[in-house]
């Protein structure tokens, strides 16, 4: 059992598989520096710096996982996937269905995502939402260092393509590349168990479809991924003092999506709040609501997403981010209305 | 050079094209059926070339060399009628034809040929050195950001890559030197890549120049970029309206000039000059549609190689029979039981 | 009053808004042969031959957009959204956001849409619910030539961007390019009001975020856009004689969506059935989903959608569209169980 | 050619972004910072023969050619400490700076300057003609796939472009040679434009070189692309690790190192000389940063032109005087109400 940072979580998930299986290669820009630990250890064969070419070299990734590799295949953030969604969209994903099954291409996306650290609307996005419509994918977003090395090993496993999606406000070495850069005169507001944490030993794997109860409750279920199940915790420990009992389930997957666990707890509390980081409509939120009265319920139900282009101003970020106060107030108007 | 072999594999490349327009006039087939006739010199002075662990990324217009390559026949047709049997179960169509056992994919957006096969060297280079790929695409495709990235990728990464880029003169109704800047040699060239041009019309020129540059992926030398050039002999798809026209430019073209000439007298829009820019343009490409799309035997490989065959005229005979009866078969044994695919 | 086709609709109106608008320009691949008509009359300077460089030319016409120009800028299909979706995701989705609300680009991106004529996975998606989560875009699809004249119409006048959907199966000029070919020997299960209609004359535009209620019922909301609105008229017009009474809505557009009409009508018939030839999760069908629950609904629901990857095989793609059979099967259930 | 003018634009944006250091340095500014310092000669020798009309699209290292166009400074720096008053109302940020009125854009997505930059390109063709536009990108970015398009499509519609990448050497943490292939001149000549290469730190040269391209696509002569070499003075951005290790080798470098050496020790993993080769490519990349990362003088084109200014030396000092109270001026104004913009 050692406490180890979220990024350390994803690293030594790669790190372990490629040890293990001499197919895992790496592809992404600047990841003999981004990744030196692997790059000084695997050596240029398997880790593959590229140029700033994504359309390319995820589409290369494509190739080369159709042809035997398992590429773990690196974007700076997520928001950059725009100039190499037709890759993703268009290929990898439809290959079994278009191969009428009989072939599978195991990769991997890392995905940097949100926002928190005031880069602005192009560098701050989710997206979750519409990667996890497309048939084919899979897409999970882990907000423990534990899940992290979970989840990726899964990811590591599998024979089909996964988007691993990597909340950059709970990764140190994100964070401190692209906002502290050194400095101590900046603070980020990082979920303490999301940014370090214990990663059980030996560390197992978590199987896709299945979402973590973070916490039991009773009046109203807070389902979210990423930073807003730790937003989530903190309202609902602060809830609790009003007497409202909140159960908080991360997702953890979105493609499949853990339908029953979803169900019970909103069975069970007849209330859902869906906390989002990626946008209000079209997305996660409205998935949840669907599998609700697919299943019969008639929950009581709100959101508490975001709702316009992420603004740069860390205090306008704030407020459009799904934070703490925005999520009490939601979730007392859905129990006291 | 196994001269009788190239032949072999034109014509069965030729004479499947030629049962697919059957069966696409028939019914058979749906969506937009791009045939590669024009290109078998290209497809089998090439494809002949590539063994076992080598890679193979094509486009919309991927039978010649499909065929070539030794993808069975009978499946390819059944996925063409949408049989659940066929090649992919009847999921994939004509623009998505998988064998992995061929390490063989295609696909029906413009440019991704070339990542793609981008993909096949770099697996090769790691897990089966001297193995190496081959992204077939057409010209026009060299205007897509993925396309040009993955010039660069190949050289960057030095993989065992060659890209065979068939310009057939067109992009469905545009002419591609209309909107391409510089020569497309020059560009390949200009991202540090061998690039060269070759009649793709002569199946043994095709040959040659292929072998230098699949020599040099083999022995980790880096990719190339081969330019061959080669008629469109049946228009953009089957049914293309330019070609329609072009044959019948009276009845076909009374529609599409209707509906311009009374955009053309309106009042409001352009000046007399853009309007008889416009106009003229038009009447150009029609005429060059025209030109080129008749079937015009002069420009036809089939014709060329057959000439060539003179010395060897029994066994040319022998192969335009075997030919003739394995396409023959494999349409049979397609159709056996067709009800299923078949339209709606 | 005239009947035309869906297609010469959204060419009139275009053509009717270049006339009286100089600064409309029209840019995609091959445009000047598939809009022969406007390159008649309006030249090469309005009519712009795009080379197959979706990226260059959609950021091109965001710039345009930027710089005084009203582009029309086409896509063959949506599928190859894919490799141009930087420019809408990333850009001219966000000036107005970004500039902080000091600058907004006209852009109106045509793409053809949809599936049921067998051309494969790459080439018959839809996608609007992916398009419809990005703030800062209008996204609109028509069902029938008036509508298509009309919200083209608003489209052109719009000073934001504006991605306007044409159901290809709906356009006799895109089945007969991409489908028929002159031949006579296949069919097309077209919706006779759909390919074909009167548009008022003079006609008339359509305010975005305004749903048409199609057909008035009792029992069932069934909602959609496109080609399943017609498939949903044809189901309701069956159902009718099993006593079921159906109320039809077309939502035509799907950002801003009209929750007001949607609402009022779920919240007489108590059923929602969302038909949807885009994907099921995380789209069209789960948004409704959630505006349904905001508004403190709780409908019987259900969701007829594209599930997985289309396939090619025709009889193989009908079963995964939304058909009449599925609307019907699903409509029998909500009401009877 | 104004030398002073020159001399002028130069010292202002070199001023602005040490004052935007300062601010960074306080934690007023947020996310990635990254100072155009080095290439305050291309800005100056381009942005200051644009006029009315002519439209510029930028990158994420936009601040030199933004200040030299005339954006009023204290908004640009209210945008950067998040002031609802900013330029963009704290809503774009450092990669998003829009001024409608200068046709000037910027975008934090590597390789779209271009095709902005090409769109303003077009609607000035036909909106008014003789204004052209201008982008500026860096040399990695020459990779982007929307990047290379772009240069096709400006050749294709001969547009009034004039694109000027600047070539720092880096691409974040890789050199760009080393992902790169070819030359970028003959990458552009690739594509049928005129491209030429030009000394980046001399403002002289710079300037001619872009008078001729910019005189090119006034008069309706097409597109073109100048390549300025240049030094890379503060890293990638503000705190850029590969500086901080530069700077204080054993204090940072050992956070990195660390793990490093533990993986390099680790059982498992690549043979003796692909792990070798990883530590000795690092090594050398952390040499070239250090090389060129320390503010080296010799390549700080402010301190060429300061040379140049010697002439002059009376006017070079109230210039001097001026820009540093014109920053100073802009600063305090920026800074007047600062609670709401900074961190948190
Ligand atoms: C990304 C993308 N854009 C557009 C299309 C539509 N399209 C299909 S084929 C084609 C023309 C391709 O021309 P070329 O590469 O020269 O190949 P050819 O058809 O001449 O063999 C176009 C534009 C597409 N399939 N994918
Ligand atoms: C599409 C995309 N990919 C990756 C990035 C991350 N990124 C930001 S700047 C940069 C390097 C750009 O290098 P270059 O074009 O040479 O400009 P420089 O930073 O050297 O001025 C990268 C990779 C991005 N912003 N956008
Ligand atoms: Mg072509
Ligand atoms: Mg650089």
């Amino acid at each position: 059992m050692q406490v180890i940072s979220f990024g350390q979580a994803v690293d030594r998930a790669i790190e372990d598989a490629m040890v293990r299986d001499e197919t895992i290669v790496l592809i992404g820009e600047d990841v003999p520096m981004l990744r030196a630990p692997l790059f000084a250890r695997f050596g240029a064969d398997r880790v593959l710096a590229a140029p700033i070419s994504e359309a390319a070299f995820f589409g290369a990734a494509a190739g080369a996982a159709m042809a035997g590799l398992r590429p773990v295949v690196e974007l700076y953030m997520v928001d950059f996937i725009a100039v190499a969604l037709d890759a993703i969209l268009n290929h990898i994903a439809k290959l079994e269905a278009f191969s009428g099954g009989k072939w599978r291409a195991p990769l991997v996306v890392r995905a940097p995502s949100g926002a928190g650290y005031g880069d602005g609307g192009q560098h701050g996005q989710s997206l979750w939402g519409s990667l996890a419509s497309i048939p084919g994918l899979t897409v999970v977003v882990a907000s423990t260092p534990a899940d992290a090395y979970g989840l990726m090993t899964t990811a590591l496993a599998h024979d089909g393509p996964v988007i691993f999606m990597e909340p950059k406000l709970l990764s140190e070495e994100c964070l401190e590349f692209l906002g502290r850069g050194g400095r101590d005169t900046v603070t980020f507001d990082v979920p303490a168990d999301g940014g370090r944490g214990v990663v059980p030993d030996p560390p197992h794997a978590i199987p896709f479809g299945s979402a973590a109860v973070r916490r039991e409750g009773a009046d109203l279920t807070i389902a979210s991924v990423a930073v807003g199940v730790h937003r989530a915790l903190a309202a609902a420990a602060i809830l609790e003092s009003d007497g409202i009992s909140c159960e908080v389930l991360d997702l953890r997957s979105l493609r499949p999506l853990d339908v029953k666990t979803v169900v019970a707890s909103v069975g069970k509390t007849g209330r859902l709040l869906a906390v989002d980081e990626d946008y209000r409509e079209y997305g996660l939120s409205g998935e949840l609501a669907a599998v609700c009265l697919e299943a019969g319920l008639s929950p009581r139900f709100d959101r508490v997403c975001v709702e316009d282009t992420l603004p740069y101003a860390r205090h306008l970020e704030k407020a459009a981010l799904p934070n703490v106060d925005r999520i009490i107030r939601a979730a007392r108007e859905l129990v006291n209305a | 050079m196994d001269l009788p072999h190239l032949y072999r594999q034109m014509l069965r490349a030729r004479a499947y094209e030629l049962a697919v327009e059957d069966l696409w006039n028939h019914g058979f087939i749906s969506g937009e059926m791009h045939l590669g006739t024009g290109e078998e010199a290209v497809a089998a002075g090439v494809v002949t070339q590539l063994g076992d662990g080598d890679g193979l990324a094509l486009t919309h217009r991927c039978s010649p060399a499909l065929v070539v390559r030794g993808v069975p026949l009978a499946p390819m047709l059944r996925e063409l009628l949408g049989a659940e049997d066929g090649l992919c179960g009847g999921r994939g169509g004509h623009m998505h034809l998988f064998s992995k056992e061929h390490l063989a994919a295609t696909s029906g957006i413009v440019g991704a040929s070339l990542p793609t096969a981008a993909g096949f060297a770099l697996a090769n280079s790691r897990l089966r050195p001297g193995a190496i790929a081959v992204a077939f695409t057409g010209a026009g495709a060299m205007n897509q950001g993925m396309a040009l990235e993955t010039l660069n990728l190949a050289v960057a990464w030095r993989l065992p890559l060659v890209i065979i880029c068939i310009d057939n003169g067109w992009a469905i109704t545009t002419t591609s030197d209309s909107v391409t800047g510089g020569s497309l040699v020059e560009r390949a060239q200009g991202f540090g890549m061998r690039a060269e041009t070759v009649n793709g019309r002569d199946v043994r020129a095709v040959y040659k120049a292929a072998a230098k540059q699949i020599e040099r992926a083999r022995c980790g030398k880096g990719p190339s970029f081969l330019l061959a050039t080669c008629p469109r002999l049946d228009g953009h798809f089957l049914g293309d309206p330019l070609i329609r026209m072009a044959n019948k430019p009276i009845a076909e073209g009374k529609k599409v000039f209707g509906s311009v000439l009374s955009s053309v007298v309106s009042r409001g829009g352009g000046g007399l000059a853009d309007r008889a820019g416009g106009v003229t343009q038009m009447m150009s490409v029609m005429a060059k549609a025209r030109r080129s799309g008749t079937r015009e035997r002069r420009g036809d490989p089939i014709l060329a190689v057959y000439k060539t065959m003179n010395k060897h005229e029994a066994e040319r005979d022998r192969i335009d029979a075997e030919v003739a009866a394995e396409i023959e078969a494999a349409v049979a044994e397609a159709l056996a039981d067709v009800g299923e695919g078949s339209d709606g």
